[in-house]
């Protein structure tokens, strides 16, 4: 077509005109730490997980789960998921269900029987196919740090040999936590997948002499993570009546049925393991199981759902209570009054409660006879101290879990054998990695909210009443598939691209690629960049980015 | 994701989980066995309010979120950092090219659209477009569709766009004529209420108390005088015509479907699409789709659909907001604001957007209600 | 030929009629109206130009062969006879005489047999059934100065309107060509006696 | 055939055959017949494949001609005066953008005083928007100059505009042949557009130009202008041919060869002139006429050579300039630059005043006598402008001129010519 001189124009000629120069800002996408992942003790890369999950890949999920964690089940079960305290959903609606979408992936995973990653296969350590190393470690306890730290050791190329008094692997989780929160075959089964990694289990084998242990099975070093089991107790003068029981002994043998408590059990104590106490008692023929605790509900260190869920079936609590005596049936118990810093003051007002066993649920202490003596541990508090990398003040003796200063939860001890692993490798000559360079947190105020559904989350199915105080079957079931896709895609991806197309849809000169990137393990990733030839530099893109992904950045003049 | 397939309301108002599935399609096979099912897929991360996701089925996807959309109007345009205008053009066009199968052509009045679009020697679109004056878009695109009645081309779709300015006011008796004579055009009005192209002068559009260049924020009565102006979807409803939309560019899912809806029909069909001007509005670049978010939140503009010059439907708001948000942001309105500023004049507009929310229902508790109540 | 009348009776349709009546007969002929926006009731000129060659002059004609004059209450208003030559043709549309009109002078300055009057409009209401008096008009100017055949004015009525209509048209040109004969007859008679 | 018909009704004829694909109708005094008569021809099936739209004014009837012509449709439409002045920034908008839309001008005066009758003051006040207008000067010219004009325009992508007197060329009955449609068929192929809105071969019309090439773009429009001055005798010697009579051209000239003075004009006023020349002729005076039928382009070599040899010009035009005088003398002025005829300019017929003969005769005389100044006003009432200058002088609140002059002829609304 012959066209008239300057009236009439080919079309798109425009893209000649590079209109990227009027920029004084430029878009920049940028992948923040979301919270989830800040929170979480065990280092999960929760938002990456969910964001496989929520196209339904649900092994590459699982998979990217446990480059952190061996156990989803268990901690889809036990964990007190800090994960969700700290979701910025809670702001929205209510947090995303992370802890269920986990014990979804991990119940998946034990009914597909997905295999764990092979050894010298970490993601983030050297690639050392099998036990290539040729290092040999020594893991002190078979808890879920221990067993954590077993499990990157032997993905680094190491040998690992776990070491354990009890019959059975799996610590705290198998002695400390009753059956309906967490029934023995997940764990079990859990725990099992770490066999074919090479990781051997010496069970019922009592480490004394860790000097010794360590020369005699050449090992290059030691994870120490034997826990704190010796309990807690306080002086409460008790007549011959008086049963008084320590909470781990109660829990440890209500495990295996070779207890038998009274009727009144009163349980004295305000953590998590006195909620677990009361509700085992209960289950144990107990019929009005008490709490007694100095102070009140909004400071009790219990997590709200546990109390919430002993409540539920049927235990009471006596707040701001002393035990002052248990004498012939009887508690004497003290009303108490709180201080300032929230310290329980005395009344002298005292009242009576009848009981026929006393549980004190009062925290246990590490025993640490194990490094006593060790040339360069050093202990303090009741503590062992321990550097970034884990590593004591002993060359090659790592510690982790309840041993050393901290949250004394499963998830921190996954955690800390993770850490370990890594400083241990490290040790053994491995890469020494820098630390990966925490990026900058995705707080709420980065997100446009607006672009996010209405969507409560996801109920978990609860077992009935009557059948909680009667039985060790688990209170909380799982989510079914439809759910835990629900629940997935309730996540906000926080400071992290989910691909949801604003940017490119928002972008008023079509300055925005978007890619076609495939990816292997889950879905094509369609990321985005930012044609700078004809970027104004508007904003729009960031401002209607729903998860706060870009950042503008002024352009240097 | 497409809205037609959902109840209006459930939608509109954010609704239930269940109401607000968006009911795209299925994700196949889910997890590694192929067996585990068909489901649908929920999109309770973005709902149906972001541009895209990257779960939807493609054929359910957003005409925008498509890497092969038209792009109509192509990157190199003149138009202001962070121009409504131009997004919602785009959003327009490219959801009518889809519509039409690529089988459109565009009628543009002039304006700053026209301006930015096609500086000789460069032009932004990628498709057939005329500009011929400000006044006469409807009616070249009159010319348009007749040529095409008479050439046999019944799968071309003629589009006329405008600007307020071209619509409201000079464009109004062309716009009119069309209407009336019910001619196969869809007309688009983009409205950023003013005359922005000249440099923002107060247009039939432009809303009350705004500050324009022809109406200054000096003396007793600043800014745009009250009780002026046209409503200007409410007036090709009363022309009977078969289709009258009110969109913005911050509903992409409400403008692709109405504008596909319009697309494909036949007669006069008129959508106006709000959409606001950093330059004119005095906003941040980076705010134009919040701030017209915000017009339809607080009620201000209403976003509803009709046929045969009834409303048939209504976007419910989703999260009611006071007019103070929504001028507050703007510096049009600056003058409404801070000491000794005018909360009496700002309780005038906030009694405009009560009165449009009362006459459109646009909250479930008015649903239901007569929609007339009063003249705006 | 110039022809007066009132918005309505058909004034300007007289002065095509009878340029295709000319046309019919072979001549050349330019019918224009005296263009205005007159309003049914208002007085309105035609003219009608008639010729063997072809006729360029497009200037209103101000001194006419002949005058139609469709209604006499015009008489008063308006210059009817401007321009008029001594042997120009004039046929008016009345039931009454010129001496009866108070024209008495006027048929003085004038060929006294180029002088008609027609009931016109009775005429047509007779056959027509409708007060329409050009086309009969026609007629009677066929027969008075026989510029055109009452057969070509049959035939462009013909062209013009509908069988019924322009066959009862038809008539009333015949019957009003008739009475002018009849008048002419009787006036020549009387001018031998 | 030959008819004898209304010259509306001759165009409406003629344009029907032509096969307009899009005719946009605005009434307007005195082009309705013209509308009335192609609407009828579409209803009636006459006239086919037609989109016959009723729109709301004629700005938006050159509109959506524009647009029918833009995608590709011949596009007609019909106006005079007031609504050509209503659409004027569509009409250079169609000859801005090179759309060959064909228009009828039913040449009318433009107000205020509001007035219906015929002047050339419309054509004037849109001579510059790069239309073609050709003048007619009797109905078959007007009908024959329809058919070169829908040729012209689409070979050249250039709207036309066919100027014909109001009254007194379209409401008069007169002998047409109207184009036989074979013949229009054969002389006028379809429309090829040079550009056209479509959805395969997209392209941006309408661009908005700057400083940078703007004046390029209208030296081609002239340069378009000057290929159309070149064509319009091709084309009128192609009809000819087709059709077997003569019609159209750039000018037209009548006992012009020897004459010492030559009477230019525009449109239907030739022919009382042409009458009035052949009066004067047997009087012994050497006088001839010359029309120009296209008035843009101006053909000013075709007018040189036909007027060199005058000794005077007398420019008779409806229309004029003022505060300075005739428009047509000025180009016919400038077209004789350095040769020897004085021209002079006699503006006539204002607002459907007739241009009579006897006027005629005495601007001839006087003509030939040397005593026409440079400007003269045919039949200009003297005595009346000369009062309303004095009222004027005497007192500041003398009144709307037009009623008083009215006030002073005394003069009823039924006036004859």
């Amino acid at each position: 077509m012959e066209r008239p001189f300057a009236i009439t124009l080919d079309v798109g000629s425009s893209r000649a005109n590079h209109t990227g120069s009027w920029r004084v800002e430029r878009p920049v996408y940028l992948d923040y730490l979301p919270p989830c992942n800040d929170a979480c003790p065990a280092g999960e890369n929760t938002q990456r997980w969910l964001y496989l999950a929520e196209s339904g890949s649900y092994e590459a999920a699982w998979r990217a789960l446990v480059e952190d964690n061996p156990f989803p089940a268990t901690m889809g079960r036990v964990c007190f998921h800090p994960c969700e305290t700290a979701c910025n959903r809670v702001k929205v609606d209510e947090a995303v269900g992370i802890n269920a979408v986990e014990r979804f992936l991990g119940d998946v995973a034990l009914d597909k029987g997905w295999e764990l990653p092979r050894p010298g296969s970490a993601a983030d350590g050297p690639a050392r196919p099998g036990t290539a190393s040729g290092r040999r470690v020594l893991v002190v306890g078979a808890g879920p740090g221990g067993l954590s730290a077993a499990y990157h050791l032997a993905r680094r190329g190491h040998q690992v040999v776990v070491a354990d008094a009890n019959a059975e692997a799996g610590g705290m989780m198998r002695y400390g936590i009753p059956a309906y929160r967490l029934p023995r075959e997940v764990l079990a089964a859990e725990i099992d997948r770490l066999r074919p990694l090479g990781v051997e289990l010496q069970l019922g084998h009592v480490v004394r002499d860790l000097a010794a242990e360590r020369r005699d099975g050449a090992y290059d070093a030691v994870y120490l993570g034997v826990g704190a089991q010796l309990a807690r107790r306080t002086d409460i003068p008790a007549g011959d009546s008086g049963r008084v029981l320590d909470a781990l002994s109660l829990l440890r043998a209500a495990g295996d049925g070779s207890i038998e408590l009274g009727r009144r059990v009163a349980v004295y104590g305000g953590g998590d393991t006195a909620m677990d106490v009361a509700r085992t008692a209960r289950r144990l023929g107990a019929t009005d199981p008490v709490i007694v605790y100095r102070r009140t509900r909004d400071v009790m260190p219990a997590h709200d759902e546990e109390l919430d869920g002993a409540i539920a079936e049927g235990i009471t609590v006596r707040w701001l209570s002393t035990i002052d005596r248990f004498e012939g049936g009887k508690l004497v118990l003290e009303r108490m009054t709180l201080g300032p810093d929230n310290k329980p003051v005395p009344t002298g007002e005292l009242e009576e409660l009848e009981a026929d066993t006393l549980v004190l649920a009062l925290g246990e202490s590490a025993d640490l006879s194990l490094v006593e003596g060790l040339d360069g541990v050093q202990v303090h508090d009741g503590s062992v101290l321990v550097d970034a990398s884990m590593m004591t003040g002993a060359a090659g003796i790592f510690a982790g879990g309840d041993v050393i200063a901290g949250s004394r939860t499963v998830t921190d001890a996954i955690g800390h054998g993770k850490a370990a692993a890594r400083g241990i490798d490290a040790v053994l000559g491995g890469e020494v990695r820098a630390p990966a360079t925490r990026h900058e947190l995705a707080s709420f105020e980065r997100l446009n909210t607006w672009y996010y559904d209405d969507a409560p989350r996801t109920i978990r199915p609860e077992l009935d009443r009557i059948r909680r105080q009667s039985s060790f079957d688990e209170v909380f079931g799982s989510l079914d598939e439809t759910n835990a896709l629900f629940e997935a895609r309730r996540c906000l991806s926080c400071g992290n691209c989910f691909e949801c197309d604003n940017c490119y849809g928002v972008c008023p000169d079509n300055a925005v690629i978007k890619l076609d990137g495939a990816q292997l393990d889950g879905p094509p990733q369609r990321r985005y960049v930012v044609d700078y030839d004809f970027c104004k530099g508007c904003g729009i893109c960031a401002a209607e980015c729903p998860c706060g992904a870009i950042e503008m950045i002024p352009e240097l003049i | 994701m497409r809205r037609d397939l959902l109840p209006t309301d459930a939608v509109a108002a954010g609704g239930t989980p269940e109401a607000a599935d968006t009911g795209a399609g299925t994700s196949g096979a889910i997890g590694d066995d192929p067996g585990a099912g068909r489901q649908r897929l929920r999109f309770y991360q973005v709902g149906s309010f972001a541009v895209g996701n990257r779960l939807a089925d493609p054929s359910q996807r957003t005409v925008q979120s498509d890497a092969t959309r038209s792009n109509s109007l192509d990157s190199g345009h003149r138009a202001c950092q962070g121009c409504g205008e131009a997004l919602g053009a785009r959003y327009a066009l490219d959801a009518a090219m889809r519509a039409a199968g690529g089988q459109l052509v565009a009628v543009n009045a002039t304006g700053c659209l026209e301006v930015f679009s096609t500086p000789y020697p460069e032009t932004s679109w990628r498709i057939a477009w005329l500009h011929s004056l400000f006044a006469n878009a409807p009616a070249v695109a009159t010319g348009v569709a007749a040529a095409m009645r008479v050439k046999g081309r019944s799968d071309v779709r003629v589009v006329a766009q405008a600007g307020d300015g071209g619509t409201v006011d000079i464009g109004f008796g062309c716009l009119s004529g069309m209407f009336e004579r019910n001619d196969d055009v869809l007309f688009i009005c983009y409205d950023n209420e003013a005359y922005m192209n000249t440099g923002v002068q107060r247009s039939g559009a432009t809303p009350s108390a705004a500050r324009t260049a022809t109406t200054e924020a000096i003396g007793p009565d600043p800014g745009a005088p009250f009780g002026q102006g046209k409503d200007l979807p409410r007036l090709a409803m009363a022309h009977g015509i078969p289709y009258v939309a009110t969109a913005t560019v911050a509903d992409l899912h409400d403008l692709e479907d109405k504008i596909e809806r319009a697309t494909l029909m036949r007669g006069a069909r008129y959508v106006h699409v709000l959409v606001p001007c950093p330059l004119g509005w005095g906003t941040a670049s980076a705010d134009t789709i919040a701030v017209a978010r915000l017009a339809t939140q607080t009620g201000l503009f209403p976003v509803y659909e009709a046929k045969n010059g009834s409303v048939t439907s209504v976007s419910k708001i989703r999260r009611v907001q006071p007019v103070e948000a929504y001028l507050g942001m703007q510096k049009r309105f600056a003058h409404l604001f801070g000491t000794p500023g005018r909360p009496d004049i700002v309780a005038r507009i906030q009694a405009i957007a009560d009165d449009s929310i009362a006459r459109f229902g646009l909250l479930d508790s008015h649903a239901g209600e007569p929609a007339e109540r009063g003249a705006r | 030929m110039r022809i007066h009348g009132r918005g309505g009776q058909g004034v300007v349709t007289a002065a095509e009629l009878l340029s295709v009546a000319a046309f019919r007969e072979g001549r050349f002929s330019l019918a224009f109206p005296s263009f205005g926006s007159e309003r049914t009731g208002a007085p309105v000129v035609a003219f009608c130009r008639i010729d063997g060659r072809p006729i360029r002059s497009r200037e209103p004609i101000v001194e006419p062969d002949a005058l139609i004059i469709e209604d006499v209450t015009l008489i008063h208003q308006v210059d009817l006879f401007a321009g008029l030559g001594p042997d120009g043709y004039v046929l008016v549309n009345t039931s009454r005489s010129f001496e009866e009109l108070g024209l008495t002078g006027l048929v003085e300055r004038f060929s006294p047999e180029r002088l008609v009057c027609v009931p016109a409009t009775e005429i047509a209401l007779e056959h027509i059934g409708r007060p329409l008096p050009n086309a009969v008009l026609l007629g009677g100017f066929a027969a008075l100065c026989e510029v055109v055949s009452l057969e070509a004015v049959a035939m462009a009525v013909r062209e013009r309107f509908g069988r019924v209509l322009a066959e009862s048209n038809v008539a009333a040109a015949s019957d009003a060509a008739e009475r002018v004969h009849q008048h002419l007859k009787e006036w020549s008679r009387a001018r031998a006696d | 055939m030959l008819e004898q018909i209304e010259g509306s009704r001759a165009v409406a004829k003629t344009v029907a055959r032509c096969r307009p694909e899009v005719v946009c109708a605005y009434p307007i005094s005195p082009q309705t017949h013209i509308i009335e008569a192609i609407g009828a021809l579409v209803r009636s099936g006459e006239l086919a494949r037609c989109e016959f739209i009723n729109v709301e004014s004629e700005f938006a009837a050159m509109s959506v001609a524009i647009g029918a012509s833009a995608a590709g449709a011949r596009a007609y439409t019909a106006t005079a005066s007031q609504g050509l002045l209503f659409m004027i920034e569509a009409v250079y908008n169609a000859a801005g953008l090179g759309l060959p839309v064909v228009m009828t001008l039913a040449n009318r005066a433009v107000g205020a005083p509001i007035n219906i009758w015929n002047d050339h003051s419309d054509a004037m006040a849109v001579r510059d928007a790069g239309w073609v207008q050709l003048f007619a000067e009797t109905n078959q010219e007007a009908a024959d100059l329809h058919v070169q004009a829908f040729r012209l325009a689409e070979e050249l992508s250039v709207p036309v505009m066919v100027c014909m007197d109001g009254f007194v060329l379209t409401h008069a009955f007169e002998q047409v042949d109207v184009p036989e449609q074979d013949l229009v068929d054969a002389f006028l192929p379809p429309y090829e557009p040079r550009q056209v809105l479509d959805p395969a071969d997209p392209v941006s019309i309408g661009a908005m130009v700057g400083p940078e090439a703007f004046e390029e773009v209208r030296y081609l429009a002239h340069v378009r202008q000057l290929a159309v001055l070149e064509q319009i005798p091709v084309v009128a010697a192609e009809f000819e041919r087709t059709f077997g009579r003569r019609s159209g051209g750039l000018v037209s000239s009548y006992r012009a060869e020897d004459a010492e003075v030559v009477v230019v004009a525009l449109g239907s006023v030739l022919g009382t002139i042409k009458d009035t020349v052949d009066e004067r002729r047997e009087q012994g005076e050497r006088i001839g006429v010359v029309g120009i039928t296209s008035f843009r382009p101006f053909p000013r070599e075709a007018v040189r050579q036909v007027l060199s040899a005058a000794r005077q010009v007398v420019v008779i035009e409806k229309a004029f300039s003022i505060g300075f005088g005739g428009v047509l003398a000025t180009d016919v002025a400038m077209a004789l630059q350095g040769l020897p005829p004085e021209v002079v300019s006699v503006v006539a017929g204002l607002g459907g005043r007739p241009i009579t003969t006897v006027s005629l005769r005495r601007v001839l005389q006087a003509a030939v006598n040397d005593r026409l100044p440079p400007l003269t006003f045919l039949d200009l009432d003297e005595d009346l402008v000369r009062h309303e200058l004095e009222r004027m002088a005497a007192t500041r609140r003398s009144g709307p001129t037009a009623e008083n002059l009215l006030r002073d002829l005394g003069v009823p609304s039924g006036h004859i010519g």
